[in-house]
């Protein structure tokens, strides 16, 4: 039974931990109508972006900080040179050009700052939190609390008159630009924001694991995240971190051992299936408004 | 002017192969080092690619052997097994006779090509372990511990300290071919030695494995042997020490290096053993003559805080069989080298240690694994620490599960 | 001036609807023809064997899936596992003892099988969600592969091709492959060309554009989805297997994985969705670019133009590789084949310089 | 085909106390009408009164939840709309459906769509399989091209034409299916006076020539009035009045809830 | 004091096409001024000049000159016109669909303007369409045809205006709505002193309440006039508003009379 409680809260933490990562996904499809299959590969970056920083002599904190501020920078430039050009283009082109952006990270962040795996140290202690029988990850319960966090502000700033306009680009950027929107600036901010928010998933991630490029395939969970909870949905992120965390933890737990494999992206590929299939728009994303 | 008129023809022509050569009086013997410097394996490719330059470098500043000088033809594959084959045929042309691909795919992809062009493939330490069977894979070189070299070694260790007979050992694996390699030797040592084994896999690559190690840890092992490579490595070691497995506990195939110790924590890792095939350091004479002569010039091929880490060191040692072997080639056959001489070369590698870099190897008609040796080292909070003698273990059933592959392996033809 | 469409004139409709109305074209597919059947002769083994024939092998992959792609407009990200499925069949079958022959067209089936199976994805979704559906697709077909030794081929995952022929010449010879891949290309260029033309390819086309439309005219979206999926992957499997038999010479799951199902996606897109020229070109322009970039950024460091450090040499070509995926669809969305049309286009209506279309 | 209908004002669709929901709001309410062979039948009501909803239910897009359709006296409510379309029905739509990635030809030989047998085989074989079939097909289309005089855009890509001529080929398109009950689905909307002109001789034409039954949304008045026999009057989901046009037109409840006081200002 | 002046506009879409050729017409303000074509004659183009959508459909200004309030405002991007008082309601009533006519509007209004002032808008405008305020809670997508409309006008009004362009709003619409709609657009331009440039096919109905009107045909101008004259015209009156009296649709001709625009 506490193998059972264990895999369930470490499942919720790692879900939590992908969704820091699938955040930024959800923000620039919300806005923007862009799925960003870079965002791996920003997250990426910006831990390289913040090893940098760090390895320059920063202290860490100070790193994470700046490193947010180039990180919406980046964000803004990615959409001031890339997307805007795209505005109009059928999806399977921006997917296409995401994925190019993608193999155009891979290439510089290795390539500029060496391809072995850096270390990001947050000074978070590796002894776990121990509850009877069950160890509680103590990077991931930070994770997750950075998720919950972000969360939070994502629906807050939702609400507001600037996210109000956001949300009014996502819908139709022609008619945007027609009651005076900059659709621009719009999906540069949210490009900015999903830049920032990937600096927290670079980061937790990065010293969980180091930082080098696996960091970039964080993005299938993400998607996964993504597509289960509604790809345009703030809360869809939490509860869809939440499942896909909790169903990958618990399944494989069972599981692998019966199969003798890593089932864990098994059940995280038949979630994104399924949901499709059942459900496309997810659990609490909208599903489209569309007459004959 | 003409000169750069006609480089940079060459250049637009995508002749970039034919490149330098002409200037070259006589031709130096190749080695194609194509690897994977951009994918899967970016976390050894560069200080172990460096090693290998470095080496040669070394030996062509020391007059090359018997006067020919060495040349690396170095190329990008991605892991993908199509540039591979690319690279492999473009370096072919322009007169490799070794390759060396660092790529699982890609070795796989070229078995059948090497076999049939008559060219040494050599796949140290990675390589597929049946390959050790030269009396089927004749120009297939593994020349150093194959995996399953690796884990019998590091069975024998757990054996000779307190035993394995009614333990538990648990194998901490990445989900994929290469991951559980070491499986069929393990379970067959399990069954002569009486001790449990029990498997886990982790989906690649591996960055997330709590649900594994919460599994792990109910398994209550005594020994858990890790057997993945890159940024999954240290995940394991966090994930095991998180909960509770003594680092003193902890195995690891070769690929664990200074940068994963670095990355979990240099005092956190402390104690945490692996196996390795090439001591780590420059304290062997090779080394301490890169660095006289290679680095200090300016020549090495990169960074120079790189040089003595594990997986450079590896590097140097791969070079330094191959070019033993082209020396006995070079002796035996005589001048020009072609893949059939070089492979001679290699099968008269006797009891060699690379001056102390790496356990003697013998290489023969029917053994180009070399013997298999390797030890155990342990992480002391800066630096791995052999804490075992170079030795092999267990060959016998290594052996049979080399027989056991190279059989299929002919038969599938 | 170039192009003389003045005075040619149709006078049926089977001729209004040839290939090439144009004269001017038909010389050049000529002209083209006759470099492909000559190339043997004209270029070295590397060439030929690493440029040309993986080129005509990936213009095939191309041409299937930009048959569902451009044609049907149904999305496929994993279009690399369709082919891995008739690769495996068709080397189980010829190591079973089949004729290669019928192994090929076993390969077919398979693949046209389970790529229904992807298709019933598409029955739900488009878009953005069919991508997803057909990566997570992908992944599980890559699982089960590499997850089961029977298909994989045992602890080393590699099987090798056994030695085969084709129409009783045997397939050792690099020149038999080339041709074999040759004519593979050319019978999927005429088969997409007619499919252009004809009933089945308008029907594909009118879904892709207007589902609800189509349906009103008589268009089953269900039956003629079904039949896209079913179509482009039994040739997918095909030439999965002939990439095996003519090629790889031997079948590992890295050979089909994720990453090149991208690729063939960036070779249907950089070419121009739906073009039969596109996909030649964009094959080659993905498969060769890399290959070239990594011989030129290495030759050029080799010769001193270049002084970096080594790591970053070998992902310099990576970095361009991207940029140049990204200034396709950045400046050229519609590809190579756009290019080649508006050069065409400019020489048909020259010397003027606007047409209509 | 051109044979079966004529034959005096036998009804071609019933449909019999039709209703549709749409996430709980009521679209259509019980309604009945019936469309007789060789009859222009307009349907007519305010924005969002059901016009559409009910030529979706007959054209098999929603199938309504109650009620049931007959076309020439077959059960044709809850067949897909393909199958319908086989059935000999075809239609327009208020914002032109064209197929935009191809020729103007092309998209009036998918009318003939249910006639021909496309299939993956037929196109590989072409010229020993798919061409007779394209060329016989082609006959027929260039008949319909030439009734509804569209020659001279023949090779032009769809997209490039005017709108006016857009919703011309949509109805050769839904002619060259040979259907018996055609449904147009407001096809002079956005049309100037001299487009609606040659709008409506090509529909009195192509019924005359084809001998087929019409059923017509249009919010012209002037041309509703003019060329449909009957009509029925739509009003949130329920029918309010239904009979000859002017006497339809009329009645006091389309008065207000439809025309308003300036009778014929479109 | 000068509105809207177009001299000489020339537009090309995707390089190749030439949509307007050499679009010249004046707007003053707080002018009512009606742009009247065919289909495909250039009228969403030239709106979309002024009011700088061309970018999305690959169309291209290659020529002439577009001042507002005697300004040249080529340079300016959508956004920068929209602040300069000129908007533009789209064809087809596109609204936010995802968002509720509440969110539309506050969507619409300037990013820095003060809460207050979004208020006293908002409410004007629920004034002009009580229709909107009884639904504001339901998303805008799930709107009738006409609260559509409603609320794309409305939307526009939230941006302050000086002249509010709309194209075509009386399309697929009951002549009951096409009225009101109508009736409300002469109000706003009455109350507020708002110009207004309609591009419509509904001649009739456009005639009724502008000023001025512009006839368009195959991108050039070819008529222009006052409201009442253009509505005496011969060719007007065949063409765009169905002949003097009622036309006899039975008995229209395939064949007509080629148009002489000389007025």
């Amino acid at each position: 039974m506490s193998y059972f409680i264990e895999l369930i809260i470490n499942g919720a933490l790692t879900g939590l931990m992908y969704s820091l990562v699938a955040i930024g996904f959800v923000l620039i499809y919300k806005s923007a109508g862009v799925p960003n299959l870079a965002q791996g590969a920003v997250v990426m970056t910006a831990a390289y972006v913040v090893w940098l920083l760090a390895a320059l002599g920063l202290h860490i904190v100070v790193a994470i900080i700046l490193g947010t501020v180039l990180m919406f920078g980046f964000g803004l430039l990615t959409e001031r040179l890339l997307l805007r050009r795209m505005v109009g283009q059928p999806i399977i082109m921006i997917v296409m050009l995401t994925l190019g952006l993608e193999i155009l990270l891979r290439g510089i962040g290795p390539g500029l700052l060496g391809a072995a795996p850096k270390s990001i140290d947050l000074g978070i202690g590796l002894s776990p939190i121990i509850i009877g029988d069950i160890f509680i990850n103590r990077a991931y319960l930070v994770g997750g609390v950075v998720a919950l966090a972000l969360i939070g502000a994502a629906l807050l700033f939702f609400q507001t008159r600037l996210g109000i306009k956001l949300r009014a680009v996502s819908d139709d950027h022609v008619s945007s630009w027609a009651v005076g929107i900059s659709v621009e600036r719009a999906v540069g901010i949210s490009w900015g924001i999903a830049g920032m928010s990937a600096v927290a998933a670079g980061v937790l991630w990065g010293s969980v694991q180091g930082v080098d490029w696996t960091l970039s395939t964080l993005l299938f969970p993400a998607v996964a995240v993504a597509i289960l909870g509604g790809i345009d949905s703030i809360w869809g992120v939490l509860i869809g971190g939440l499942l896909v965390g909790i169903l990958g933890s618990v399944i494989p737990g069972y599981l692998d051992a019966i199969v003798g494999g890593g089932t864990r992206d098994v059940v995280t590929s038949l979630i994104i299936l399924l949901t499709i299939m059942i459900r496309p728009y997810g659990i609490l994303g909208r599903e489209d408004i569309e007459r004959i | 002017m003409k000169w750069i008129i006609q480089h940079l023809f060459a250049v637009t022509l995508v002749g970039a192969a034919s490149f330098g050569v002409a200037s070259a009086q006589e031709q130096p013997i190749k080695f194609g080092l194509l690897q994977d410097f951009t994918a899967v394996y970016t976390f050894v490719s560069g200080e172990y690619n460096q090693g290998q330059r470095d080496y040669l470098t070394l030996i062509n500043q020391e007059g090359g052997v018997e006067g020919h000088k060495f040349e690396a033809i170095v190329r990008d594959t991605g892991n993908q097994p199509q540039r591979g084959i690319e690279a492999y045929n473009r370096a072919k042309e322009e007169g490799a006779i070794l390759f060396d691909f660092l790529s699982t795919p890609v070795s796989r992809a070229l078995v059948d090509s090497v076999l049939k062009d008559k060219v040494v493939m050599i796949t140290p330490v990675h390589g597929r372990g049946d390959a050790s069977d030269g009396e089927v894979f004749h120009y297939v070189f593994p020349t150093m511990a194959t995996y399953w070299s690796q884990a019998t070694v590091l069975a024998k260790y757990i054996e000779d300290h307190g035993g394995l007979e009614g333990k538990r050992i648990a194998l901490v694996h990445i989900d994929s071919p290469f991951g559980r390699e070491p499986l069929p030797v393990l379970q067959d040592l399990a069954a002569e030695k009486k001790f449990e084994l029990k498997a886990f896999g982790y989906p690649s690559p591996g960055n997330e494995q709590s649900a594994v190690w919460s599994e792990v840890r109910r398994f209550r092992p005594d020994s858990v042997l890790i057997w993945g490579a890159g940024g999954g490595q240290p995940v394991s070691v966090r994930e095991a020490i998180r909960n509770g497995i003594p680092a003193e506990n902890i195995f690891s195939v070769v690929w664990l290096a200074e940068t994963d110790a670095k990355n979990v924590g240099a005092d956190i890792m402390k104690g945490v053993k692996r196996f390795e095939a090439v001591s780590t350091g420059t304290d062997t004479p090779i080394l301490q003559r890169i660095k006289a002569k290679v680095i200090e010039p300016g020549l090495g091929a990169g960074d120079a805080t790189h040089v003595g880490t594990s997986y450079y060191n590896i590097g140097v040692a791969t070079m330094a069989v191959a070019v033993e072997a082209a020396r006995n080639a070079l002796k035996s056959e005589g001048a020009p080298l072609t893949g059939e001489k070089l492979k001679a070369g290699f099968e008269q590698i006797k009891d060699f240690s690379a001056e102390g870099l790496m356990p003697a190897i013998t290489i023969t008609a029917k053994d180009h694994q070399g013997g298999g040796a390797g030890r155990v080292s342990q992480w002391n909070g800066q630096a791995w620490e052999p804490v075992s003698d170079w030795g092999s273990a267990y060959q016998e059933l290594v052996q049979k599960e080399i027989t056991k592959g190279s059989q299929a392996f002919k038969e599938g033809k | 001036m170039f192009y003389r469409i003045a005075g040619v004139y149709h006078t049926r409709y089977d001729k209004a609807r040839a290939l090439w109305p144009v004269p001017a074209d038909r010389w050049q597919i000529t002209v083209v023809v006759i470099f492909a059947l000559a190339a043997p002769f004209l270029l070295s083994d590397l060439y030929l064997g690493s440029y040309a024939l993986p080129w005509l092998i990936w213009s095939a992959a191309t041409l299937s899936l930009t048959l569902l792609m451009g044609l049907a407009g149904q999305l496929h990200f994993g279009f690399a596992a369709v082919m891995a499925i008739g690769a495996y069949t068709s080397i189980h079958l010829a190591r079973f003892g089949v004729p290669f022959e019928f192994a090929l067209l076993g390969a077919g089936i398979a693949s046209a099988a389970i790529g229904a199976l992807f298709g019933a994805a598409a029955l739900r979704v488009k878009g953005l969600y069919l991508v997803m559906a057909t990566l997570a697709m992908q992944y599980l077909v890559d699982w089960v592969i590499n997850n089961v030794p029977a298909i994989s081929g045992g602890a080393q995952a590699t099987l090798r091709t056994p030695p085969s022929s084709f129409l009783l010449i045997s397939l050792e010879s690099l020149e038999v492959r080339y041709y074999l891949a040759l004519a593979w290309a050319v019978l999927l260029a005429i088969f997409f060309m007619n499919v252009k033309r004809t009933s089945f390819g308008r029907a594909l086309v009118a879904i892709r554009d207007k589902d609800f439309a189509a349906a009103v005219i008589g268009i089953d979206p269900f039956r003629y989805k079904l039949l896209a999926f079913f179509t482009s992957s039994f040739v997918g499997g095909v030439t999965g297997a002939l990439l095996a038999f003519c090629y790889y010479r031997a079948v590992t799951p890295e050979q089909f994985g994720f990453n090149v199902s991208i690729q063939l996606v960036a070779m249907v897109l950089v070419g121009g969705l739906g073009s039969i020229i596109g996909g030649f070109l964009g094959a080659g322009f993905v498969l060769l670019i890399p290959i070239i970039l990594t011989n030129l950024v290495s030759g050029l460091a080799a010769s001193g133009f270049l002084t970096v450090s080594s790591n970053l040499l070998a992902h310099l070509p990576l970095m361009i590789y991207g940029a140049l995926i990204i200034g396709f669809l950045v400046f050229e969305p519609l590809g190579l084949a756009k290019i080649y049309d508006n050069i065409r286009k400019y020489f048909l209506v020259w010397p003027f310089r606007h047409s209509r279309s | 085909m051109m044979t079966l209908a004529t034959s005096s004002s036998q009804p071609v669709l019933v449909c019999d106390n039709v209703s549709r929901w749409f996430q709980g709001v009521h679209a259509l309410k019980n309604v009945s009408v019936s469309i007789n062979s060789g009859e222009i039948f307009g349907l007519v009501g305010p924005n969002g009164s059901g016009k559409t909803t009910l030529v979706n239910a007959v054209t098999g897009f929603y199938p309504p939840q109650e009620g049931s359709i007959h076309f020439k006296g077959e059960k044709i409510n809850g067949l897909k709309p393909h199958r319908i379309a086989e059935r000999g029905i075809a239609r327009t739509f208020q914002n032109v459906a064209l197929f935009r990635g191809m020729s103007v030809l092309d998209n009036i030989l998918l009318g003939r769509h249910i006639y021909m047998n496309p299939n993956p085989l037929a196109s590989l074989f072409y010229w020993w399989w798919a061409k007779k079939e394209e060329n016989k097909h082609r006959h027929k289309v260039e008949e319909v091209i030439d009734l509804l005089q569209l020659e001279s855009v023949r090779d032009e890509h769809v997209d490039t034409i005017p709108l006016g001529l857009q919703k011309r080929v949509e109805l050769a398109r839904a002619l060259s299916a040979e259907p018996q009950l055609l449904v147009l689905d407001e096809p002079m909307a956005g049309m100037n006076q001299e487009e609606k002109e040659y709008m409506v001789r090509f529909i009195l034409d192509a019924q005359k020539a084809l001998d087929l039954s019409v059923l017509i949304i249009e919010h012209h008045m002037d041309v509703v009035t003019a060329i449909c026999d009957r009509i029925l009057v739509l009003n949130n989901g329920s029918r309010i009045a239904e009979g000859p046009a002017l006497e339809a037109i009329a009645d006091p409840q389309v008065v207000e809830a439809y025309l308003g006081k300036a009778r014929n200002a479109a | 004091m000068t509105g809207l002046t177009l001299s000489n506009v020339e537009v090309i879409y995707d390089k190749v096409f030439l949509a307007i050729k050499g679009v010249s017409l004046e707007v003053a303000q707080g002018d009512v001024v009606a742009l009247l074509g065919a289909n495909g004659a250039g009228k969403s183009t030239t709106l979309k000049t002024i009011s700088g959508l061309l970018g999305p459909e690959r169309g291209l200004v290659t020529r002439g000159e577009i001042s507002w309030e005697g300004k040249n405002i080529l340079a300016l991007g959508a956004p920068e016109r929209v602040a300069n008082g000129l908007v533009h309601v789209l064809e087809g009533r596109r609204v936010f669909g995802h968002l509720t006519p509440d969110e539309n509007l506050v969507a619409a209004f300037r990013t820095g303007g003060s809460t207050g002032r979004l208020n006293e808008l908002k409410e004007q405008v629920y004034t002009y369409f009580p229709r909107l305020k009884e639904r504001y809670r339901s998303k805008a997508g799930y709107l009738s045809g006409g609260e559509q409309q409603m609320l794309a006008i409305g939307r526009a009004l939230m941006t302050e205006p000086r002249l509010i362009m709309l194209d075509e709003p009386s399309l697929g619409l009951s002549p009951l709505l096409v009225e009101e709609i109508f009736a409300i657009i002469r109000e706003i331009n009455s109350s507020q002193g708002t110009s207004v440039l309609l591009v419509e096919q509904n001649a009739a109905a456009a005639l009724e309440i502008v000023r001025h009107a512009y006839l368009i045909e195959n991108g050039h101008i070819v008529m222009s006039g006052s409201a009442d004259i253009l509505k005496q015209n011969p060719d007007v009156q065949e063409f765009y508003l169905g002949g003097a009296g009622k036309v006899n649709y039975q008995d229209v001709k395939h064949y007509r009379r080629r148009k002489r625009w000389l007025a």
